[in-house]
């Protein structure tokens, strides 16, 4: 038996091996930096015949989720992936997809949204559409990205979920990023992925049903009801799914959440995505210094796994929240908010700081993440409630 | 759970409108003058007017929403439009 | 089997009472065509009329008898092409699947989808029923919207008369597209129409199908409800509306050598009663040069 | 771990010789990152990018700010001024370029600085302007961080033997001229 293989490659390329893996009937997508490589990838695959997927070259994101939704209906596995603007084009299917609880996934490598006119990295795009009814996970590093694209497809066709997956990450950051990982063998992926085909939603004469009919109120909230407990569902089948994936390829990521020193910790510095590696090494840095510190990372913002991060925060003094991305209508950014909600009900006030950076393209290093700590001590000390938003300069 | 989502479909399960109360005017066939030709029925967009093997042609009045194109195209003048209730 | 017998014997596979209007010429075409096309075919009605009269169904209840879906109204070609994509890969190309879309589904904002969908290649039937605008939502100007004709859109006033431009003319643009099969069809002329749609799903087998029907609407058009066909008619006899079909590359033109002019069939309709005798020579140029260009190409 | 940033040109392979790297330190059993760092993907406009190499698990996802080398692939851009930003002193600096040391302008900071004509051998062995595979024979040889071996078994796969002579010639040829 072959082993599995180290290499040293892109995120857009994990995300690709992991769809490959995954053994798609159809993928159909559309270039768009700096998702273009995810497909490039797969088509290479496919004209080296080392995979066997239709691929649809559609002319715009909008008819990519179109085609995998059609296949999708017709009984087939589906892959595409997006950025930005693309995402944008095609929120009218994207919307669909889920409320039609048709399973998929669908990598985002994030980006920015327009205006300014800019194609770099940032978490507006797919943040925005966080209502939209799908799943949303966002990876550190490029073995999550693989890992997740895998374990998206059984969480996505498991029986109480049907829903649409996106496995997000950090355009450029983790997208563009080559660095070393592990591509598990394909017996592996079989064994943890059995094959599936969509048999609640489908269009075949052999089973006929018209799908979609119009649909009076009194029964549409009843689909939005069944759609909102598929979500709360989907937080335990995140967690089964991760220690499930544990025992086929011997890897964790803690299902919806993950932390790191936080036993201890008054303080907590709460991510998403790429910046999770370099804030766990602030915090390292910051604890040499004597901080108190400990990371939260969200790996799932829908749904969004608001009990677990009360548990964690419950006993904290403090936490700031880095967020990619801007929430126009409450000055801070969107995970921001999300955390704020969950910890609401605590019955006491934490100091919190929402904190923005990374938007289009802009770098949070180290140093970066140590000074938003500092912060975080000092205006914590004086005041107990929500602070000043912080903006990485 | 499939009622979650979808709509299994069958002969019972079809959404029918009670279309023949949308008539004013009724379509009535003359036999002696019908010479079987069928056009009235590959025109009647309702599908309310059926042939059956032996090419004998009738309108069926439950959906018939009384458009009168049977009536107009019909060759041989065979189809009267009457108004409903007279 | 002639067309006569072939709709006699056939099932009729849509809801007996839907909500389309008295003499509704897509309601007529969407039954004749699902009559050629049988029980094993999936059918895709965007939102539109037929949509909108119930054909997809209502809550738990069912508008067809083949397996039905409402796709968006820019994305039934893609939507079309995914499902066939999944059908060719289980081998089950005996399938029909039959988009049946209005005007505006096709011409206007589902354009780029049509278009990329036929320039793939994709192996489906896409039926347009085209009454000329958007009729389901109170009949505001579509592209193919003809000169002249009074939508809600472009309402007939001192400073205005009706649509200014001349329609889109999607068969021609289709036929570009070197689609398999690219045809016009008008339910006045029955037994073409349901040749070419059984043509179009024969050649929806090998690659893409395209046909293009004229649809007289009553409601938005303005005219006797009784007289959709005698006006489909008039309209394919002026060359107005040209029946033609592009099979592999073969071009077949049924010509009127002596067409009736277009003021016979525009007179019947109020959406043109406004029109003056010179803008009425005008839309004959317009429909001369049409048939002329497509003479040229199928000679 | 060690930092390095990499400046070059869009067409000379700059993306393409981090990647290698990065395989090379794989295969050897460590840790590589890359993040190319590029405005618009156009041939000739100024590329940069972030590598780092270590014998764990490289967790940062973010900038190289003090690089303890510099790969510079065109002496054209020894003029911009982000090219010696944050360097960390007795840095190792390799420099593509056919000019003696005291013509290249250099700051005056304390560095180690290679030079090769890294242009000219690849005119000679791969016949095309494309410097990328000679840099990492310089790079093998100045900072001693990757298998030489390991890393023309890369180049190999990657390209062919040409450019493995590119880089052979790069790795005889460079010079510590400061």
């Amino acid at each position: 038996m072959d082993k599995n293989k180290i290499v040293a490659i892109s995120g857009n390329k994990s995300a690709a091996i992991g769809a490959a893996l995954s053994k798609p009937d159809l993928i159909a997508a559309y270039p768009i930096t700096p998702q273009s490589s995810v497909v490039e990838a797969l088509a290479d695959m496919i004209a080296k015949g080392e995979l066997d997927s239709n691929m649809v070259h559609v002319e715009s994101e909008h008819s990519a989720m179109s085609v995998v939704q059609g296949a999708t209906v017709a009984g087939g596995r589906t892959f595409t992936a997006t950025s930005a603007q693309g995402l944008a084009l095609m929120f009218e299917p994207y919307f669909r997809m889920s409320t039609l609880r048709l399973p998929m996934v669908m990598a985002i490598a994030t980006r920015e949204m327009t205006s300014p006119e800019t194609v770099w990295s940032g978490q507006q795009d797919a943040v925005t559409v966080r209502d939209a009814g799908w799943i949303q996970m966002f990876a550190e590093n490029n073995q999550e990205i693989l890992d997740m694209v895998i374990q998206g497809y059984k969480l996505a066709e498991h029986k109480d979920v049907l829903l649409p997956v996106n496995v997000c990450y950090d355009g450029f950051y983790l997208s563009h990023l080559t660095e070393r990982f592990e591509i598990p063998r394909q017996e592996l992926a079989d064994e943890f992925l059995e094959s599936y085909s969509c048999n609640h939603v489908t269009l075949d004469p052999d089973k006929p049903m018209a799908v979609d009919p119009l649909t009076s109120s009194e029964i549409l909230w009843r689909y939005r009801k069944s759609h909102l407990e598929a979500m709360q569902n989907a937080l335990e089948v995140i967690d089964e799914v991760d220690i499930e994936f544990d025992k086929v390829f011997g890897r964790k990521y803690g299902g919806a959440i993950d932390t790191y020193k936080i036993d201890d910790a008054e303080l907590v510095i709460v991510t998403m995505g790429a910046t999770t590696g370099t804030a766990r090494v602030a915090v390292d840095k910051a604890r040499d210094m004597g901080y108190k510190i400990g990371l939260l990372k969200v790996r799932f913002l829908r749904p969004f796994p608001s009990q677990k991060i009360k548990e964690v925060l419950n006993s904290k003094k403090a936490y700031a929240v880095i967020d990619k991305s801007v929430s126009f209508g409450w000055n801070t950014g969107v995970l921001y908010n999300e955390i704020k909600s969950a910890v609401s009900d605590l019955g006491r006030a934490i100091t919190s700081m929402p904190a923005i950076g990374g938007l289009g393209g802009a770098d949070i290093s180290v140093d970066m993440l140590l000074d938003c700590i500092k912060k975080l001590d000092e205006e914590s000390k004086n005041y107990n409630g929500q602070l000043a938003t912080y903006w990485f300069e | 759970m499939s009622r979650n989502f979808i709509t299994p479909i069958g002969d019972e399960g079809i959404y029918t409108l009670d279309t023949g109360s949308w008539r004013t005017f009724r379509p009535i066939m003359n036999k002696d003058n019908c010479v079987e030709c069928g056009i009235c029925m590959s025109f009647c967009p309702v599908g309310s007017i059926t042939g059956n093997k032996q090419k004998i042609y009738a309108i069926d009045y439950k959906f018939c929403k009384g458009c009168g194109i049977c009536a107009y195209e019909c060759p041989s003048k065979a189809i009267d439009m009457v108004k409903e209730g007279d | 089997m002639n067309y006569i017998d072939l709709l006699r014997e056939s099932e009729d596979l849509v809801t007996p009472g839907m909500s389309a209007c008295q003499g509704c010429a897509a309601e007529m075409c969407l039954r004749r065509v699902l009559q050629v096309a049988g029980r094993n075919t999936i059918m895709t009605i965007p939102p539109g009329c037929m949509a909108g009269a119930g054909v997809v169904g209502w809550n738990f209840d069912n508008g067809l008898k083949v397996p039905v879906h409402i796709p968006l109204l820019d994305n039934t070609a893609s939507f079309l092409s995914g499902v066939s994509n999944m059908y060719q890969r289980k081998n089950r190309q005996d399938v029909n699947i039959i988009a049946f879309a209005g005007d505006g589904a096709t011409a206007d904002c589902g354009f780029q989808s049509l278009s990329g969908a036929a320039e793939r290649a994709e192996k489906f039937l896409y039926i347009c029923y085209d009454n000329e605008g958007y009729m389901n939502t109170g009949f505001q100007r579509s592209s193919t919207s003809s000169k002249g004709s009074k939508t809600s859109t472009t309402p007939v006033g001192s400073a205005g008369g009706g649509k200014s431009q001349n329609q889109k003319y999607m068969p021609l643009i289709l036929a570009m597209h070197n689609a398999e099969y690219v045809a016009t069809a008008s339910p006045s002329n029955m037994k073409d129409l349901v040749e070419k749609v059984t043509k179009g799903i024969e050649a929806s087998k090998r690659g893409f199908a395209y046909i293009h029907i004229f649809s007289p609407c009553p409601t938005g058009w303005g005219h006797d409800t009784n007289l959709s066909i005698d006006i489909a008619k008039k309209a394919v006899k002026s060359n107005f509306f040209p029946l033609f079909e592009v099979d592999r590359g073969n071009w077949k033109l049924l010509d009127n050598k002596n067409p009736i002019p277009v003021s016979e069939w525009m007179v019947k309709l109020k959406k043109f009663s406004h029109l003056s005798d010179d803008d009425i020579i005008a839309i004959q140029d317009l429909a001369d040069k049409r048939m002329e260009l497509l003479r040229k190409l199928s000679s | 771990m060690k930092e390095i940033r990499f400046h070059g040109r869009g067409g000379q392979g700059v993306v393409k010789s981090a990647q290698i790297i990065v395989q090379t330190v794989v295969e050897s059993g460590l840790y590589g990152q890359f993040i190319p760092f590029f405005g618009v993907e156009r041939k000739g406009s100024p590329v940069f990018g972030f590598l780092r190499i270590d014998d764990s698990e490289i967790r940062v996802k973010c900038q190289v700010y003090n690089p303890e080398v510099l790969m510079i692939f065109d002496d054209t851009l020894l003029k911009m001024p982000q090219t010696f930003a944050g360097l960390e002193e007795n840095a190792i600096v390799i420099i593509n370029t056919t000019k003696n040391i005291e013509d290249l302008n250099l700051p005056d900071i304390k560095m180690k600085v290679y030079t090769v004509d890294a242009t000219g051998i690849a005119l000679e062995t791969i016949e095309k302007d494309i410097p990328n595979t000679a840099m990492l024979g310089a790079f093998a040889k100045a900072t001693e961080l990757v298998n030489w071996y390991i890393l023309k078994d890369k180049i190999k796969l990657a390209f062919n033997e040409d450019n493995v002579m590119s880089a052979q010639l790069a790795f005889e040829r460079v010079k510590l001229s400061k």
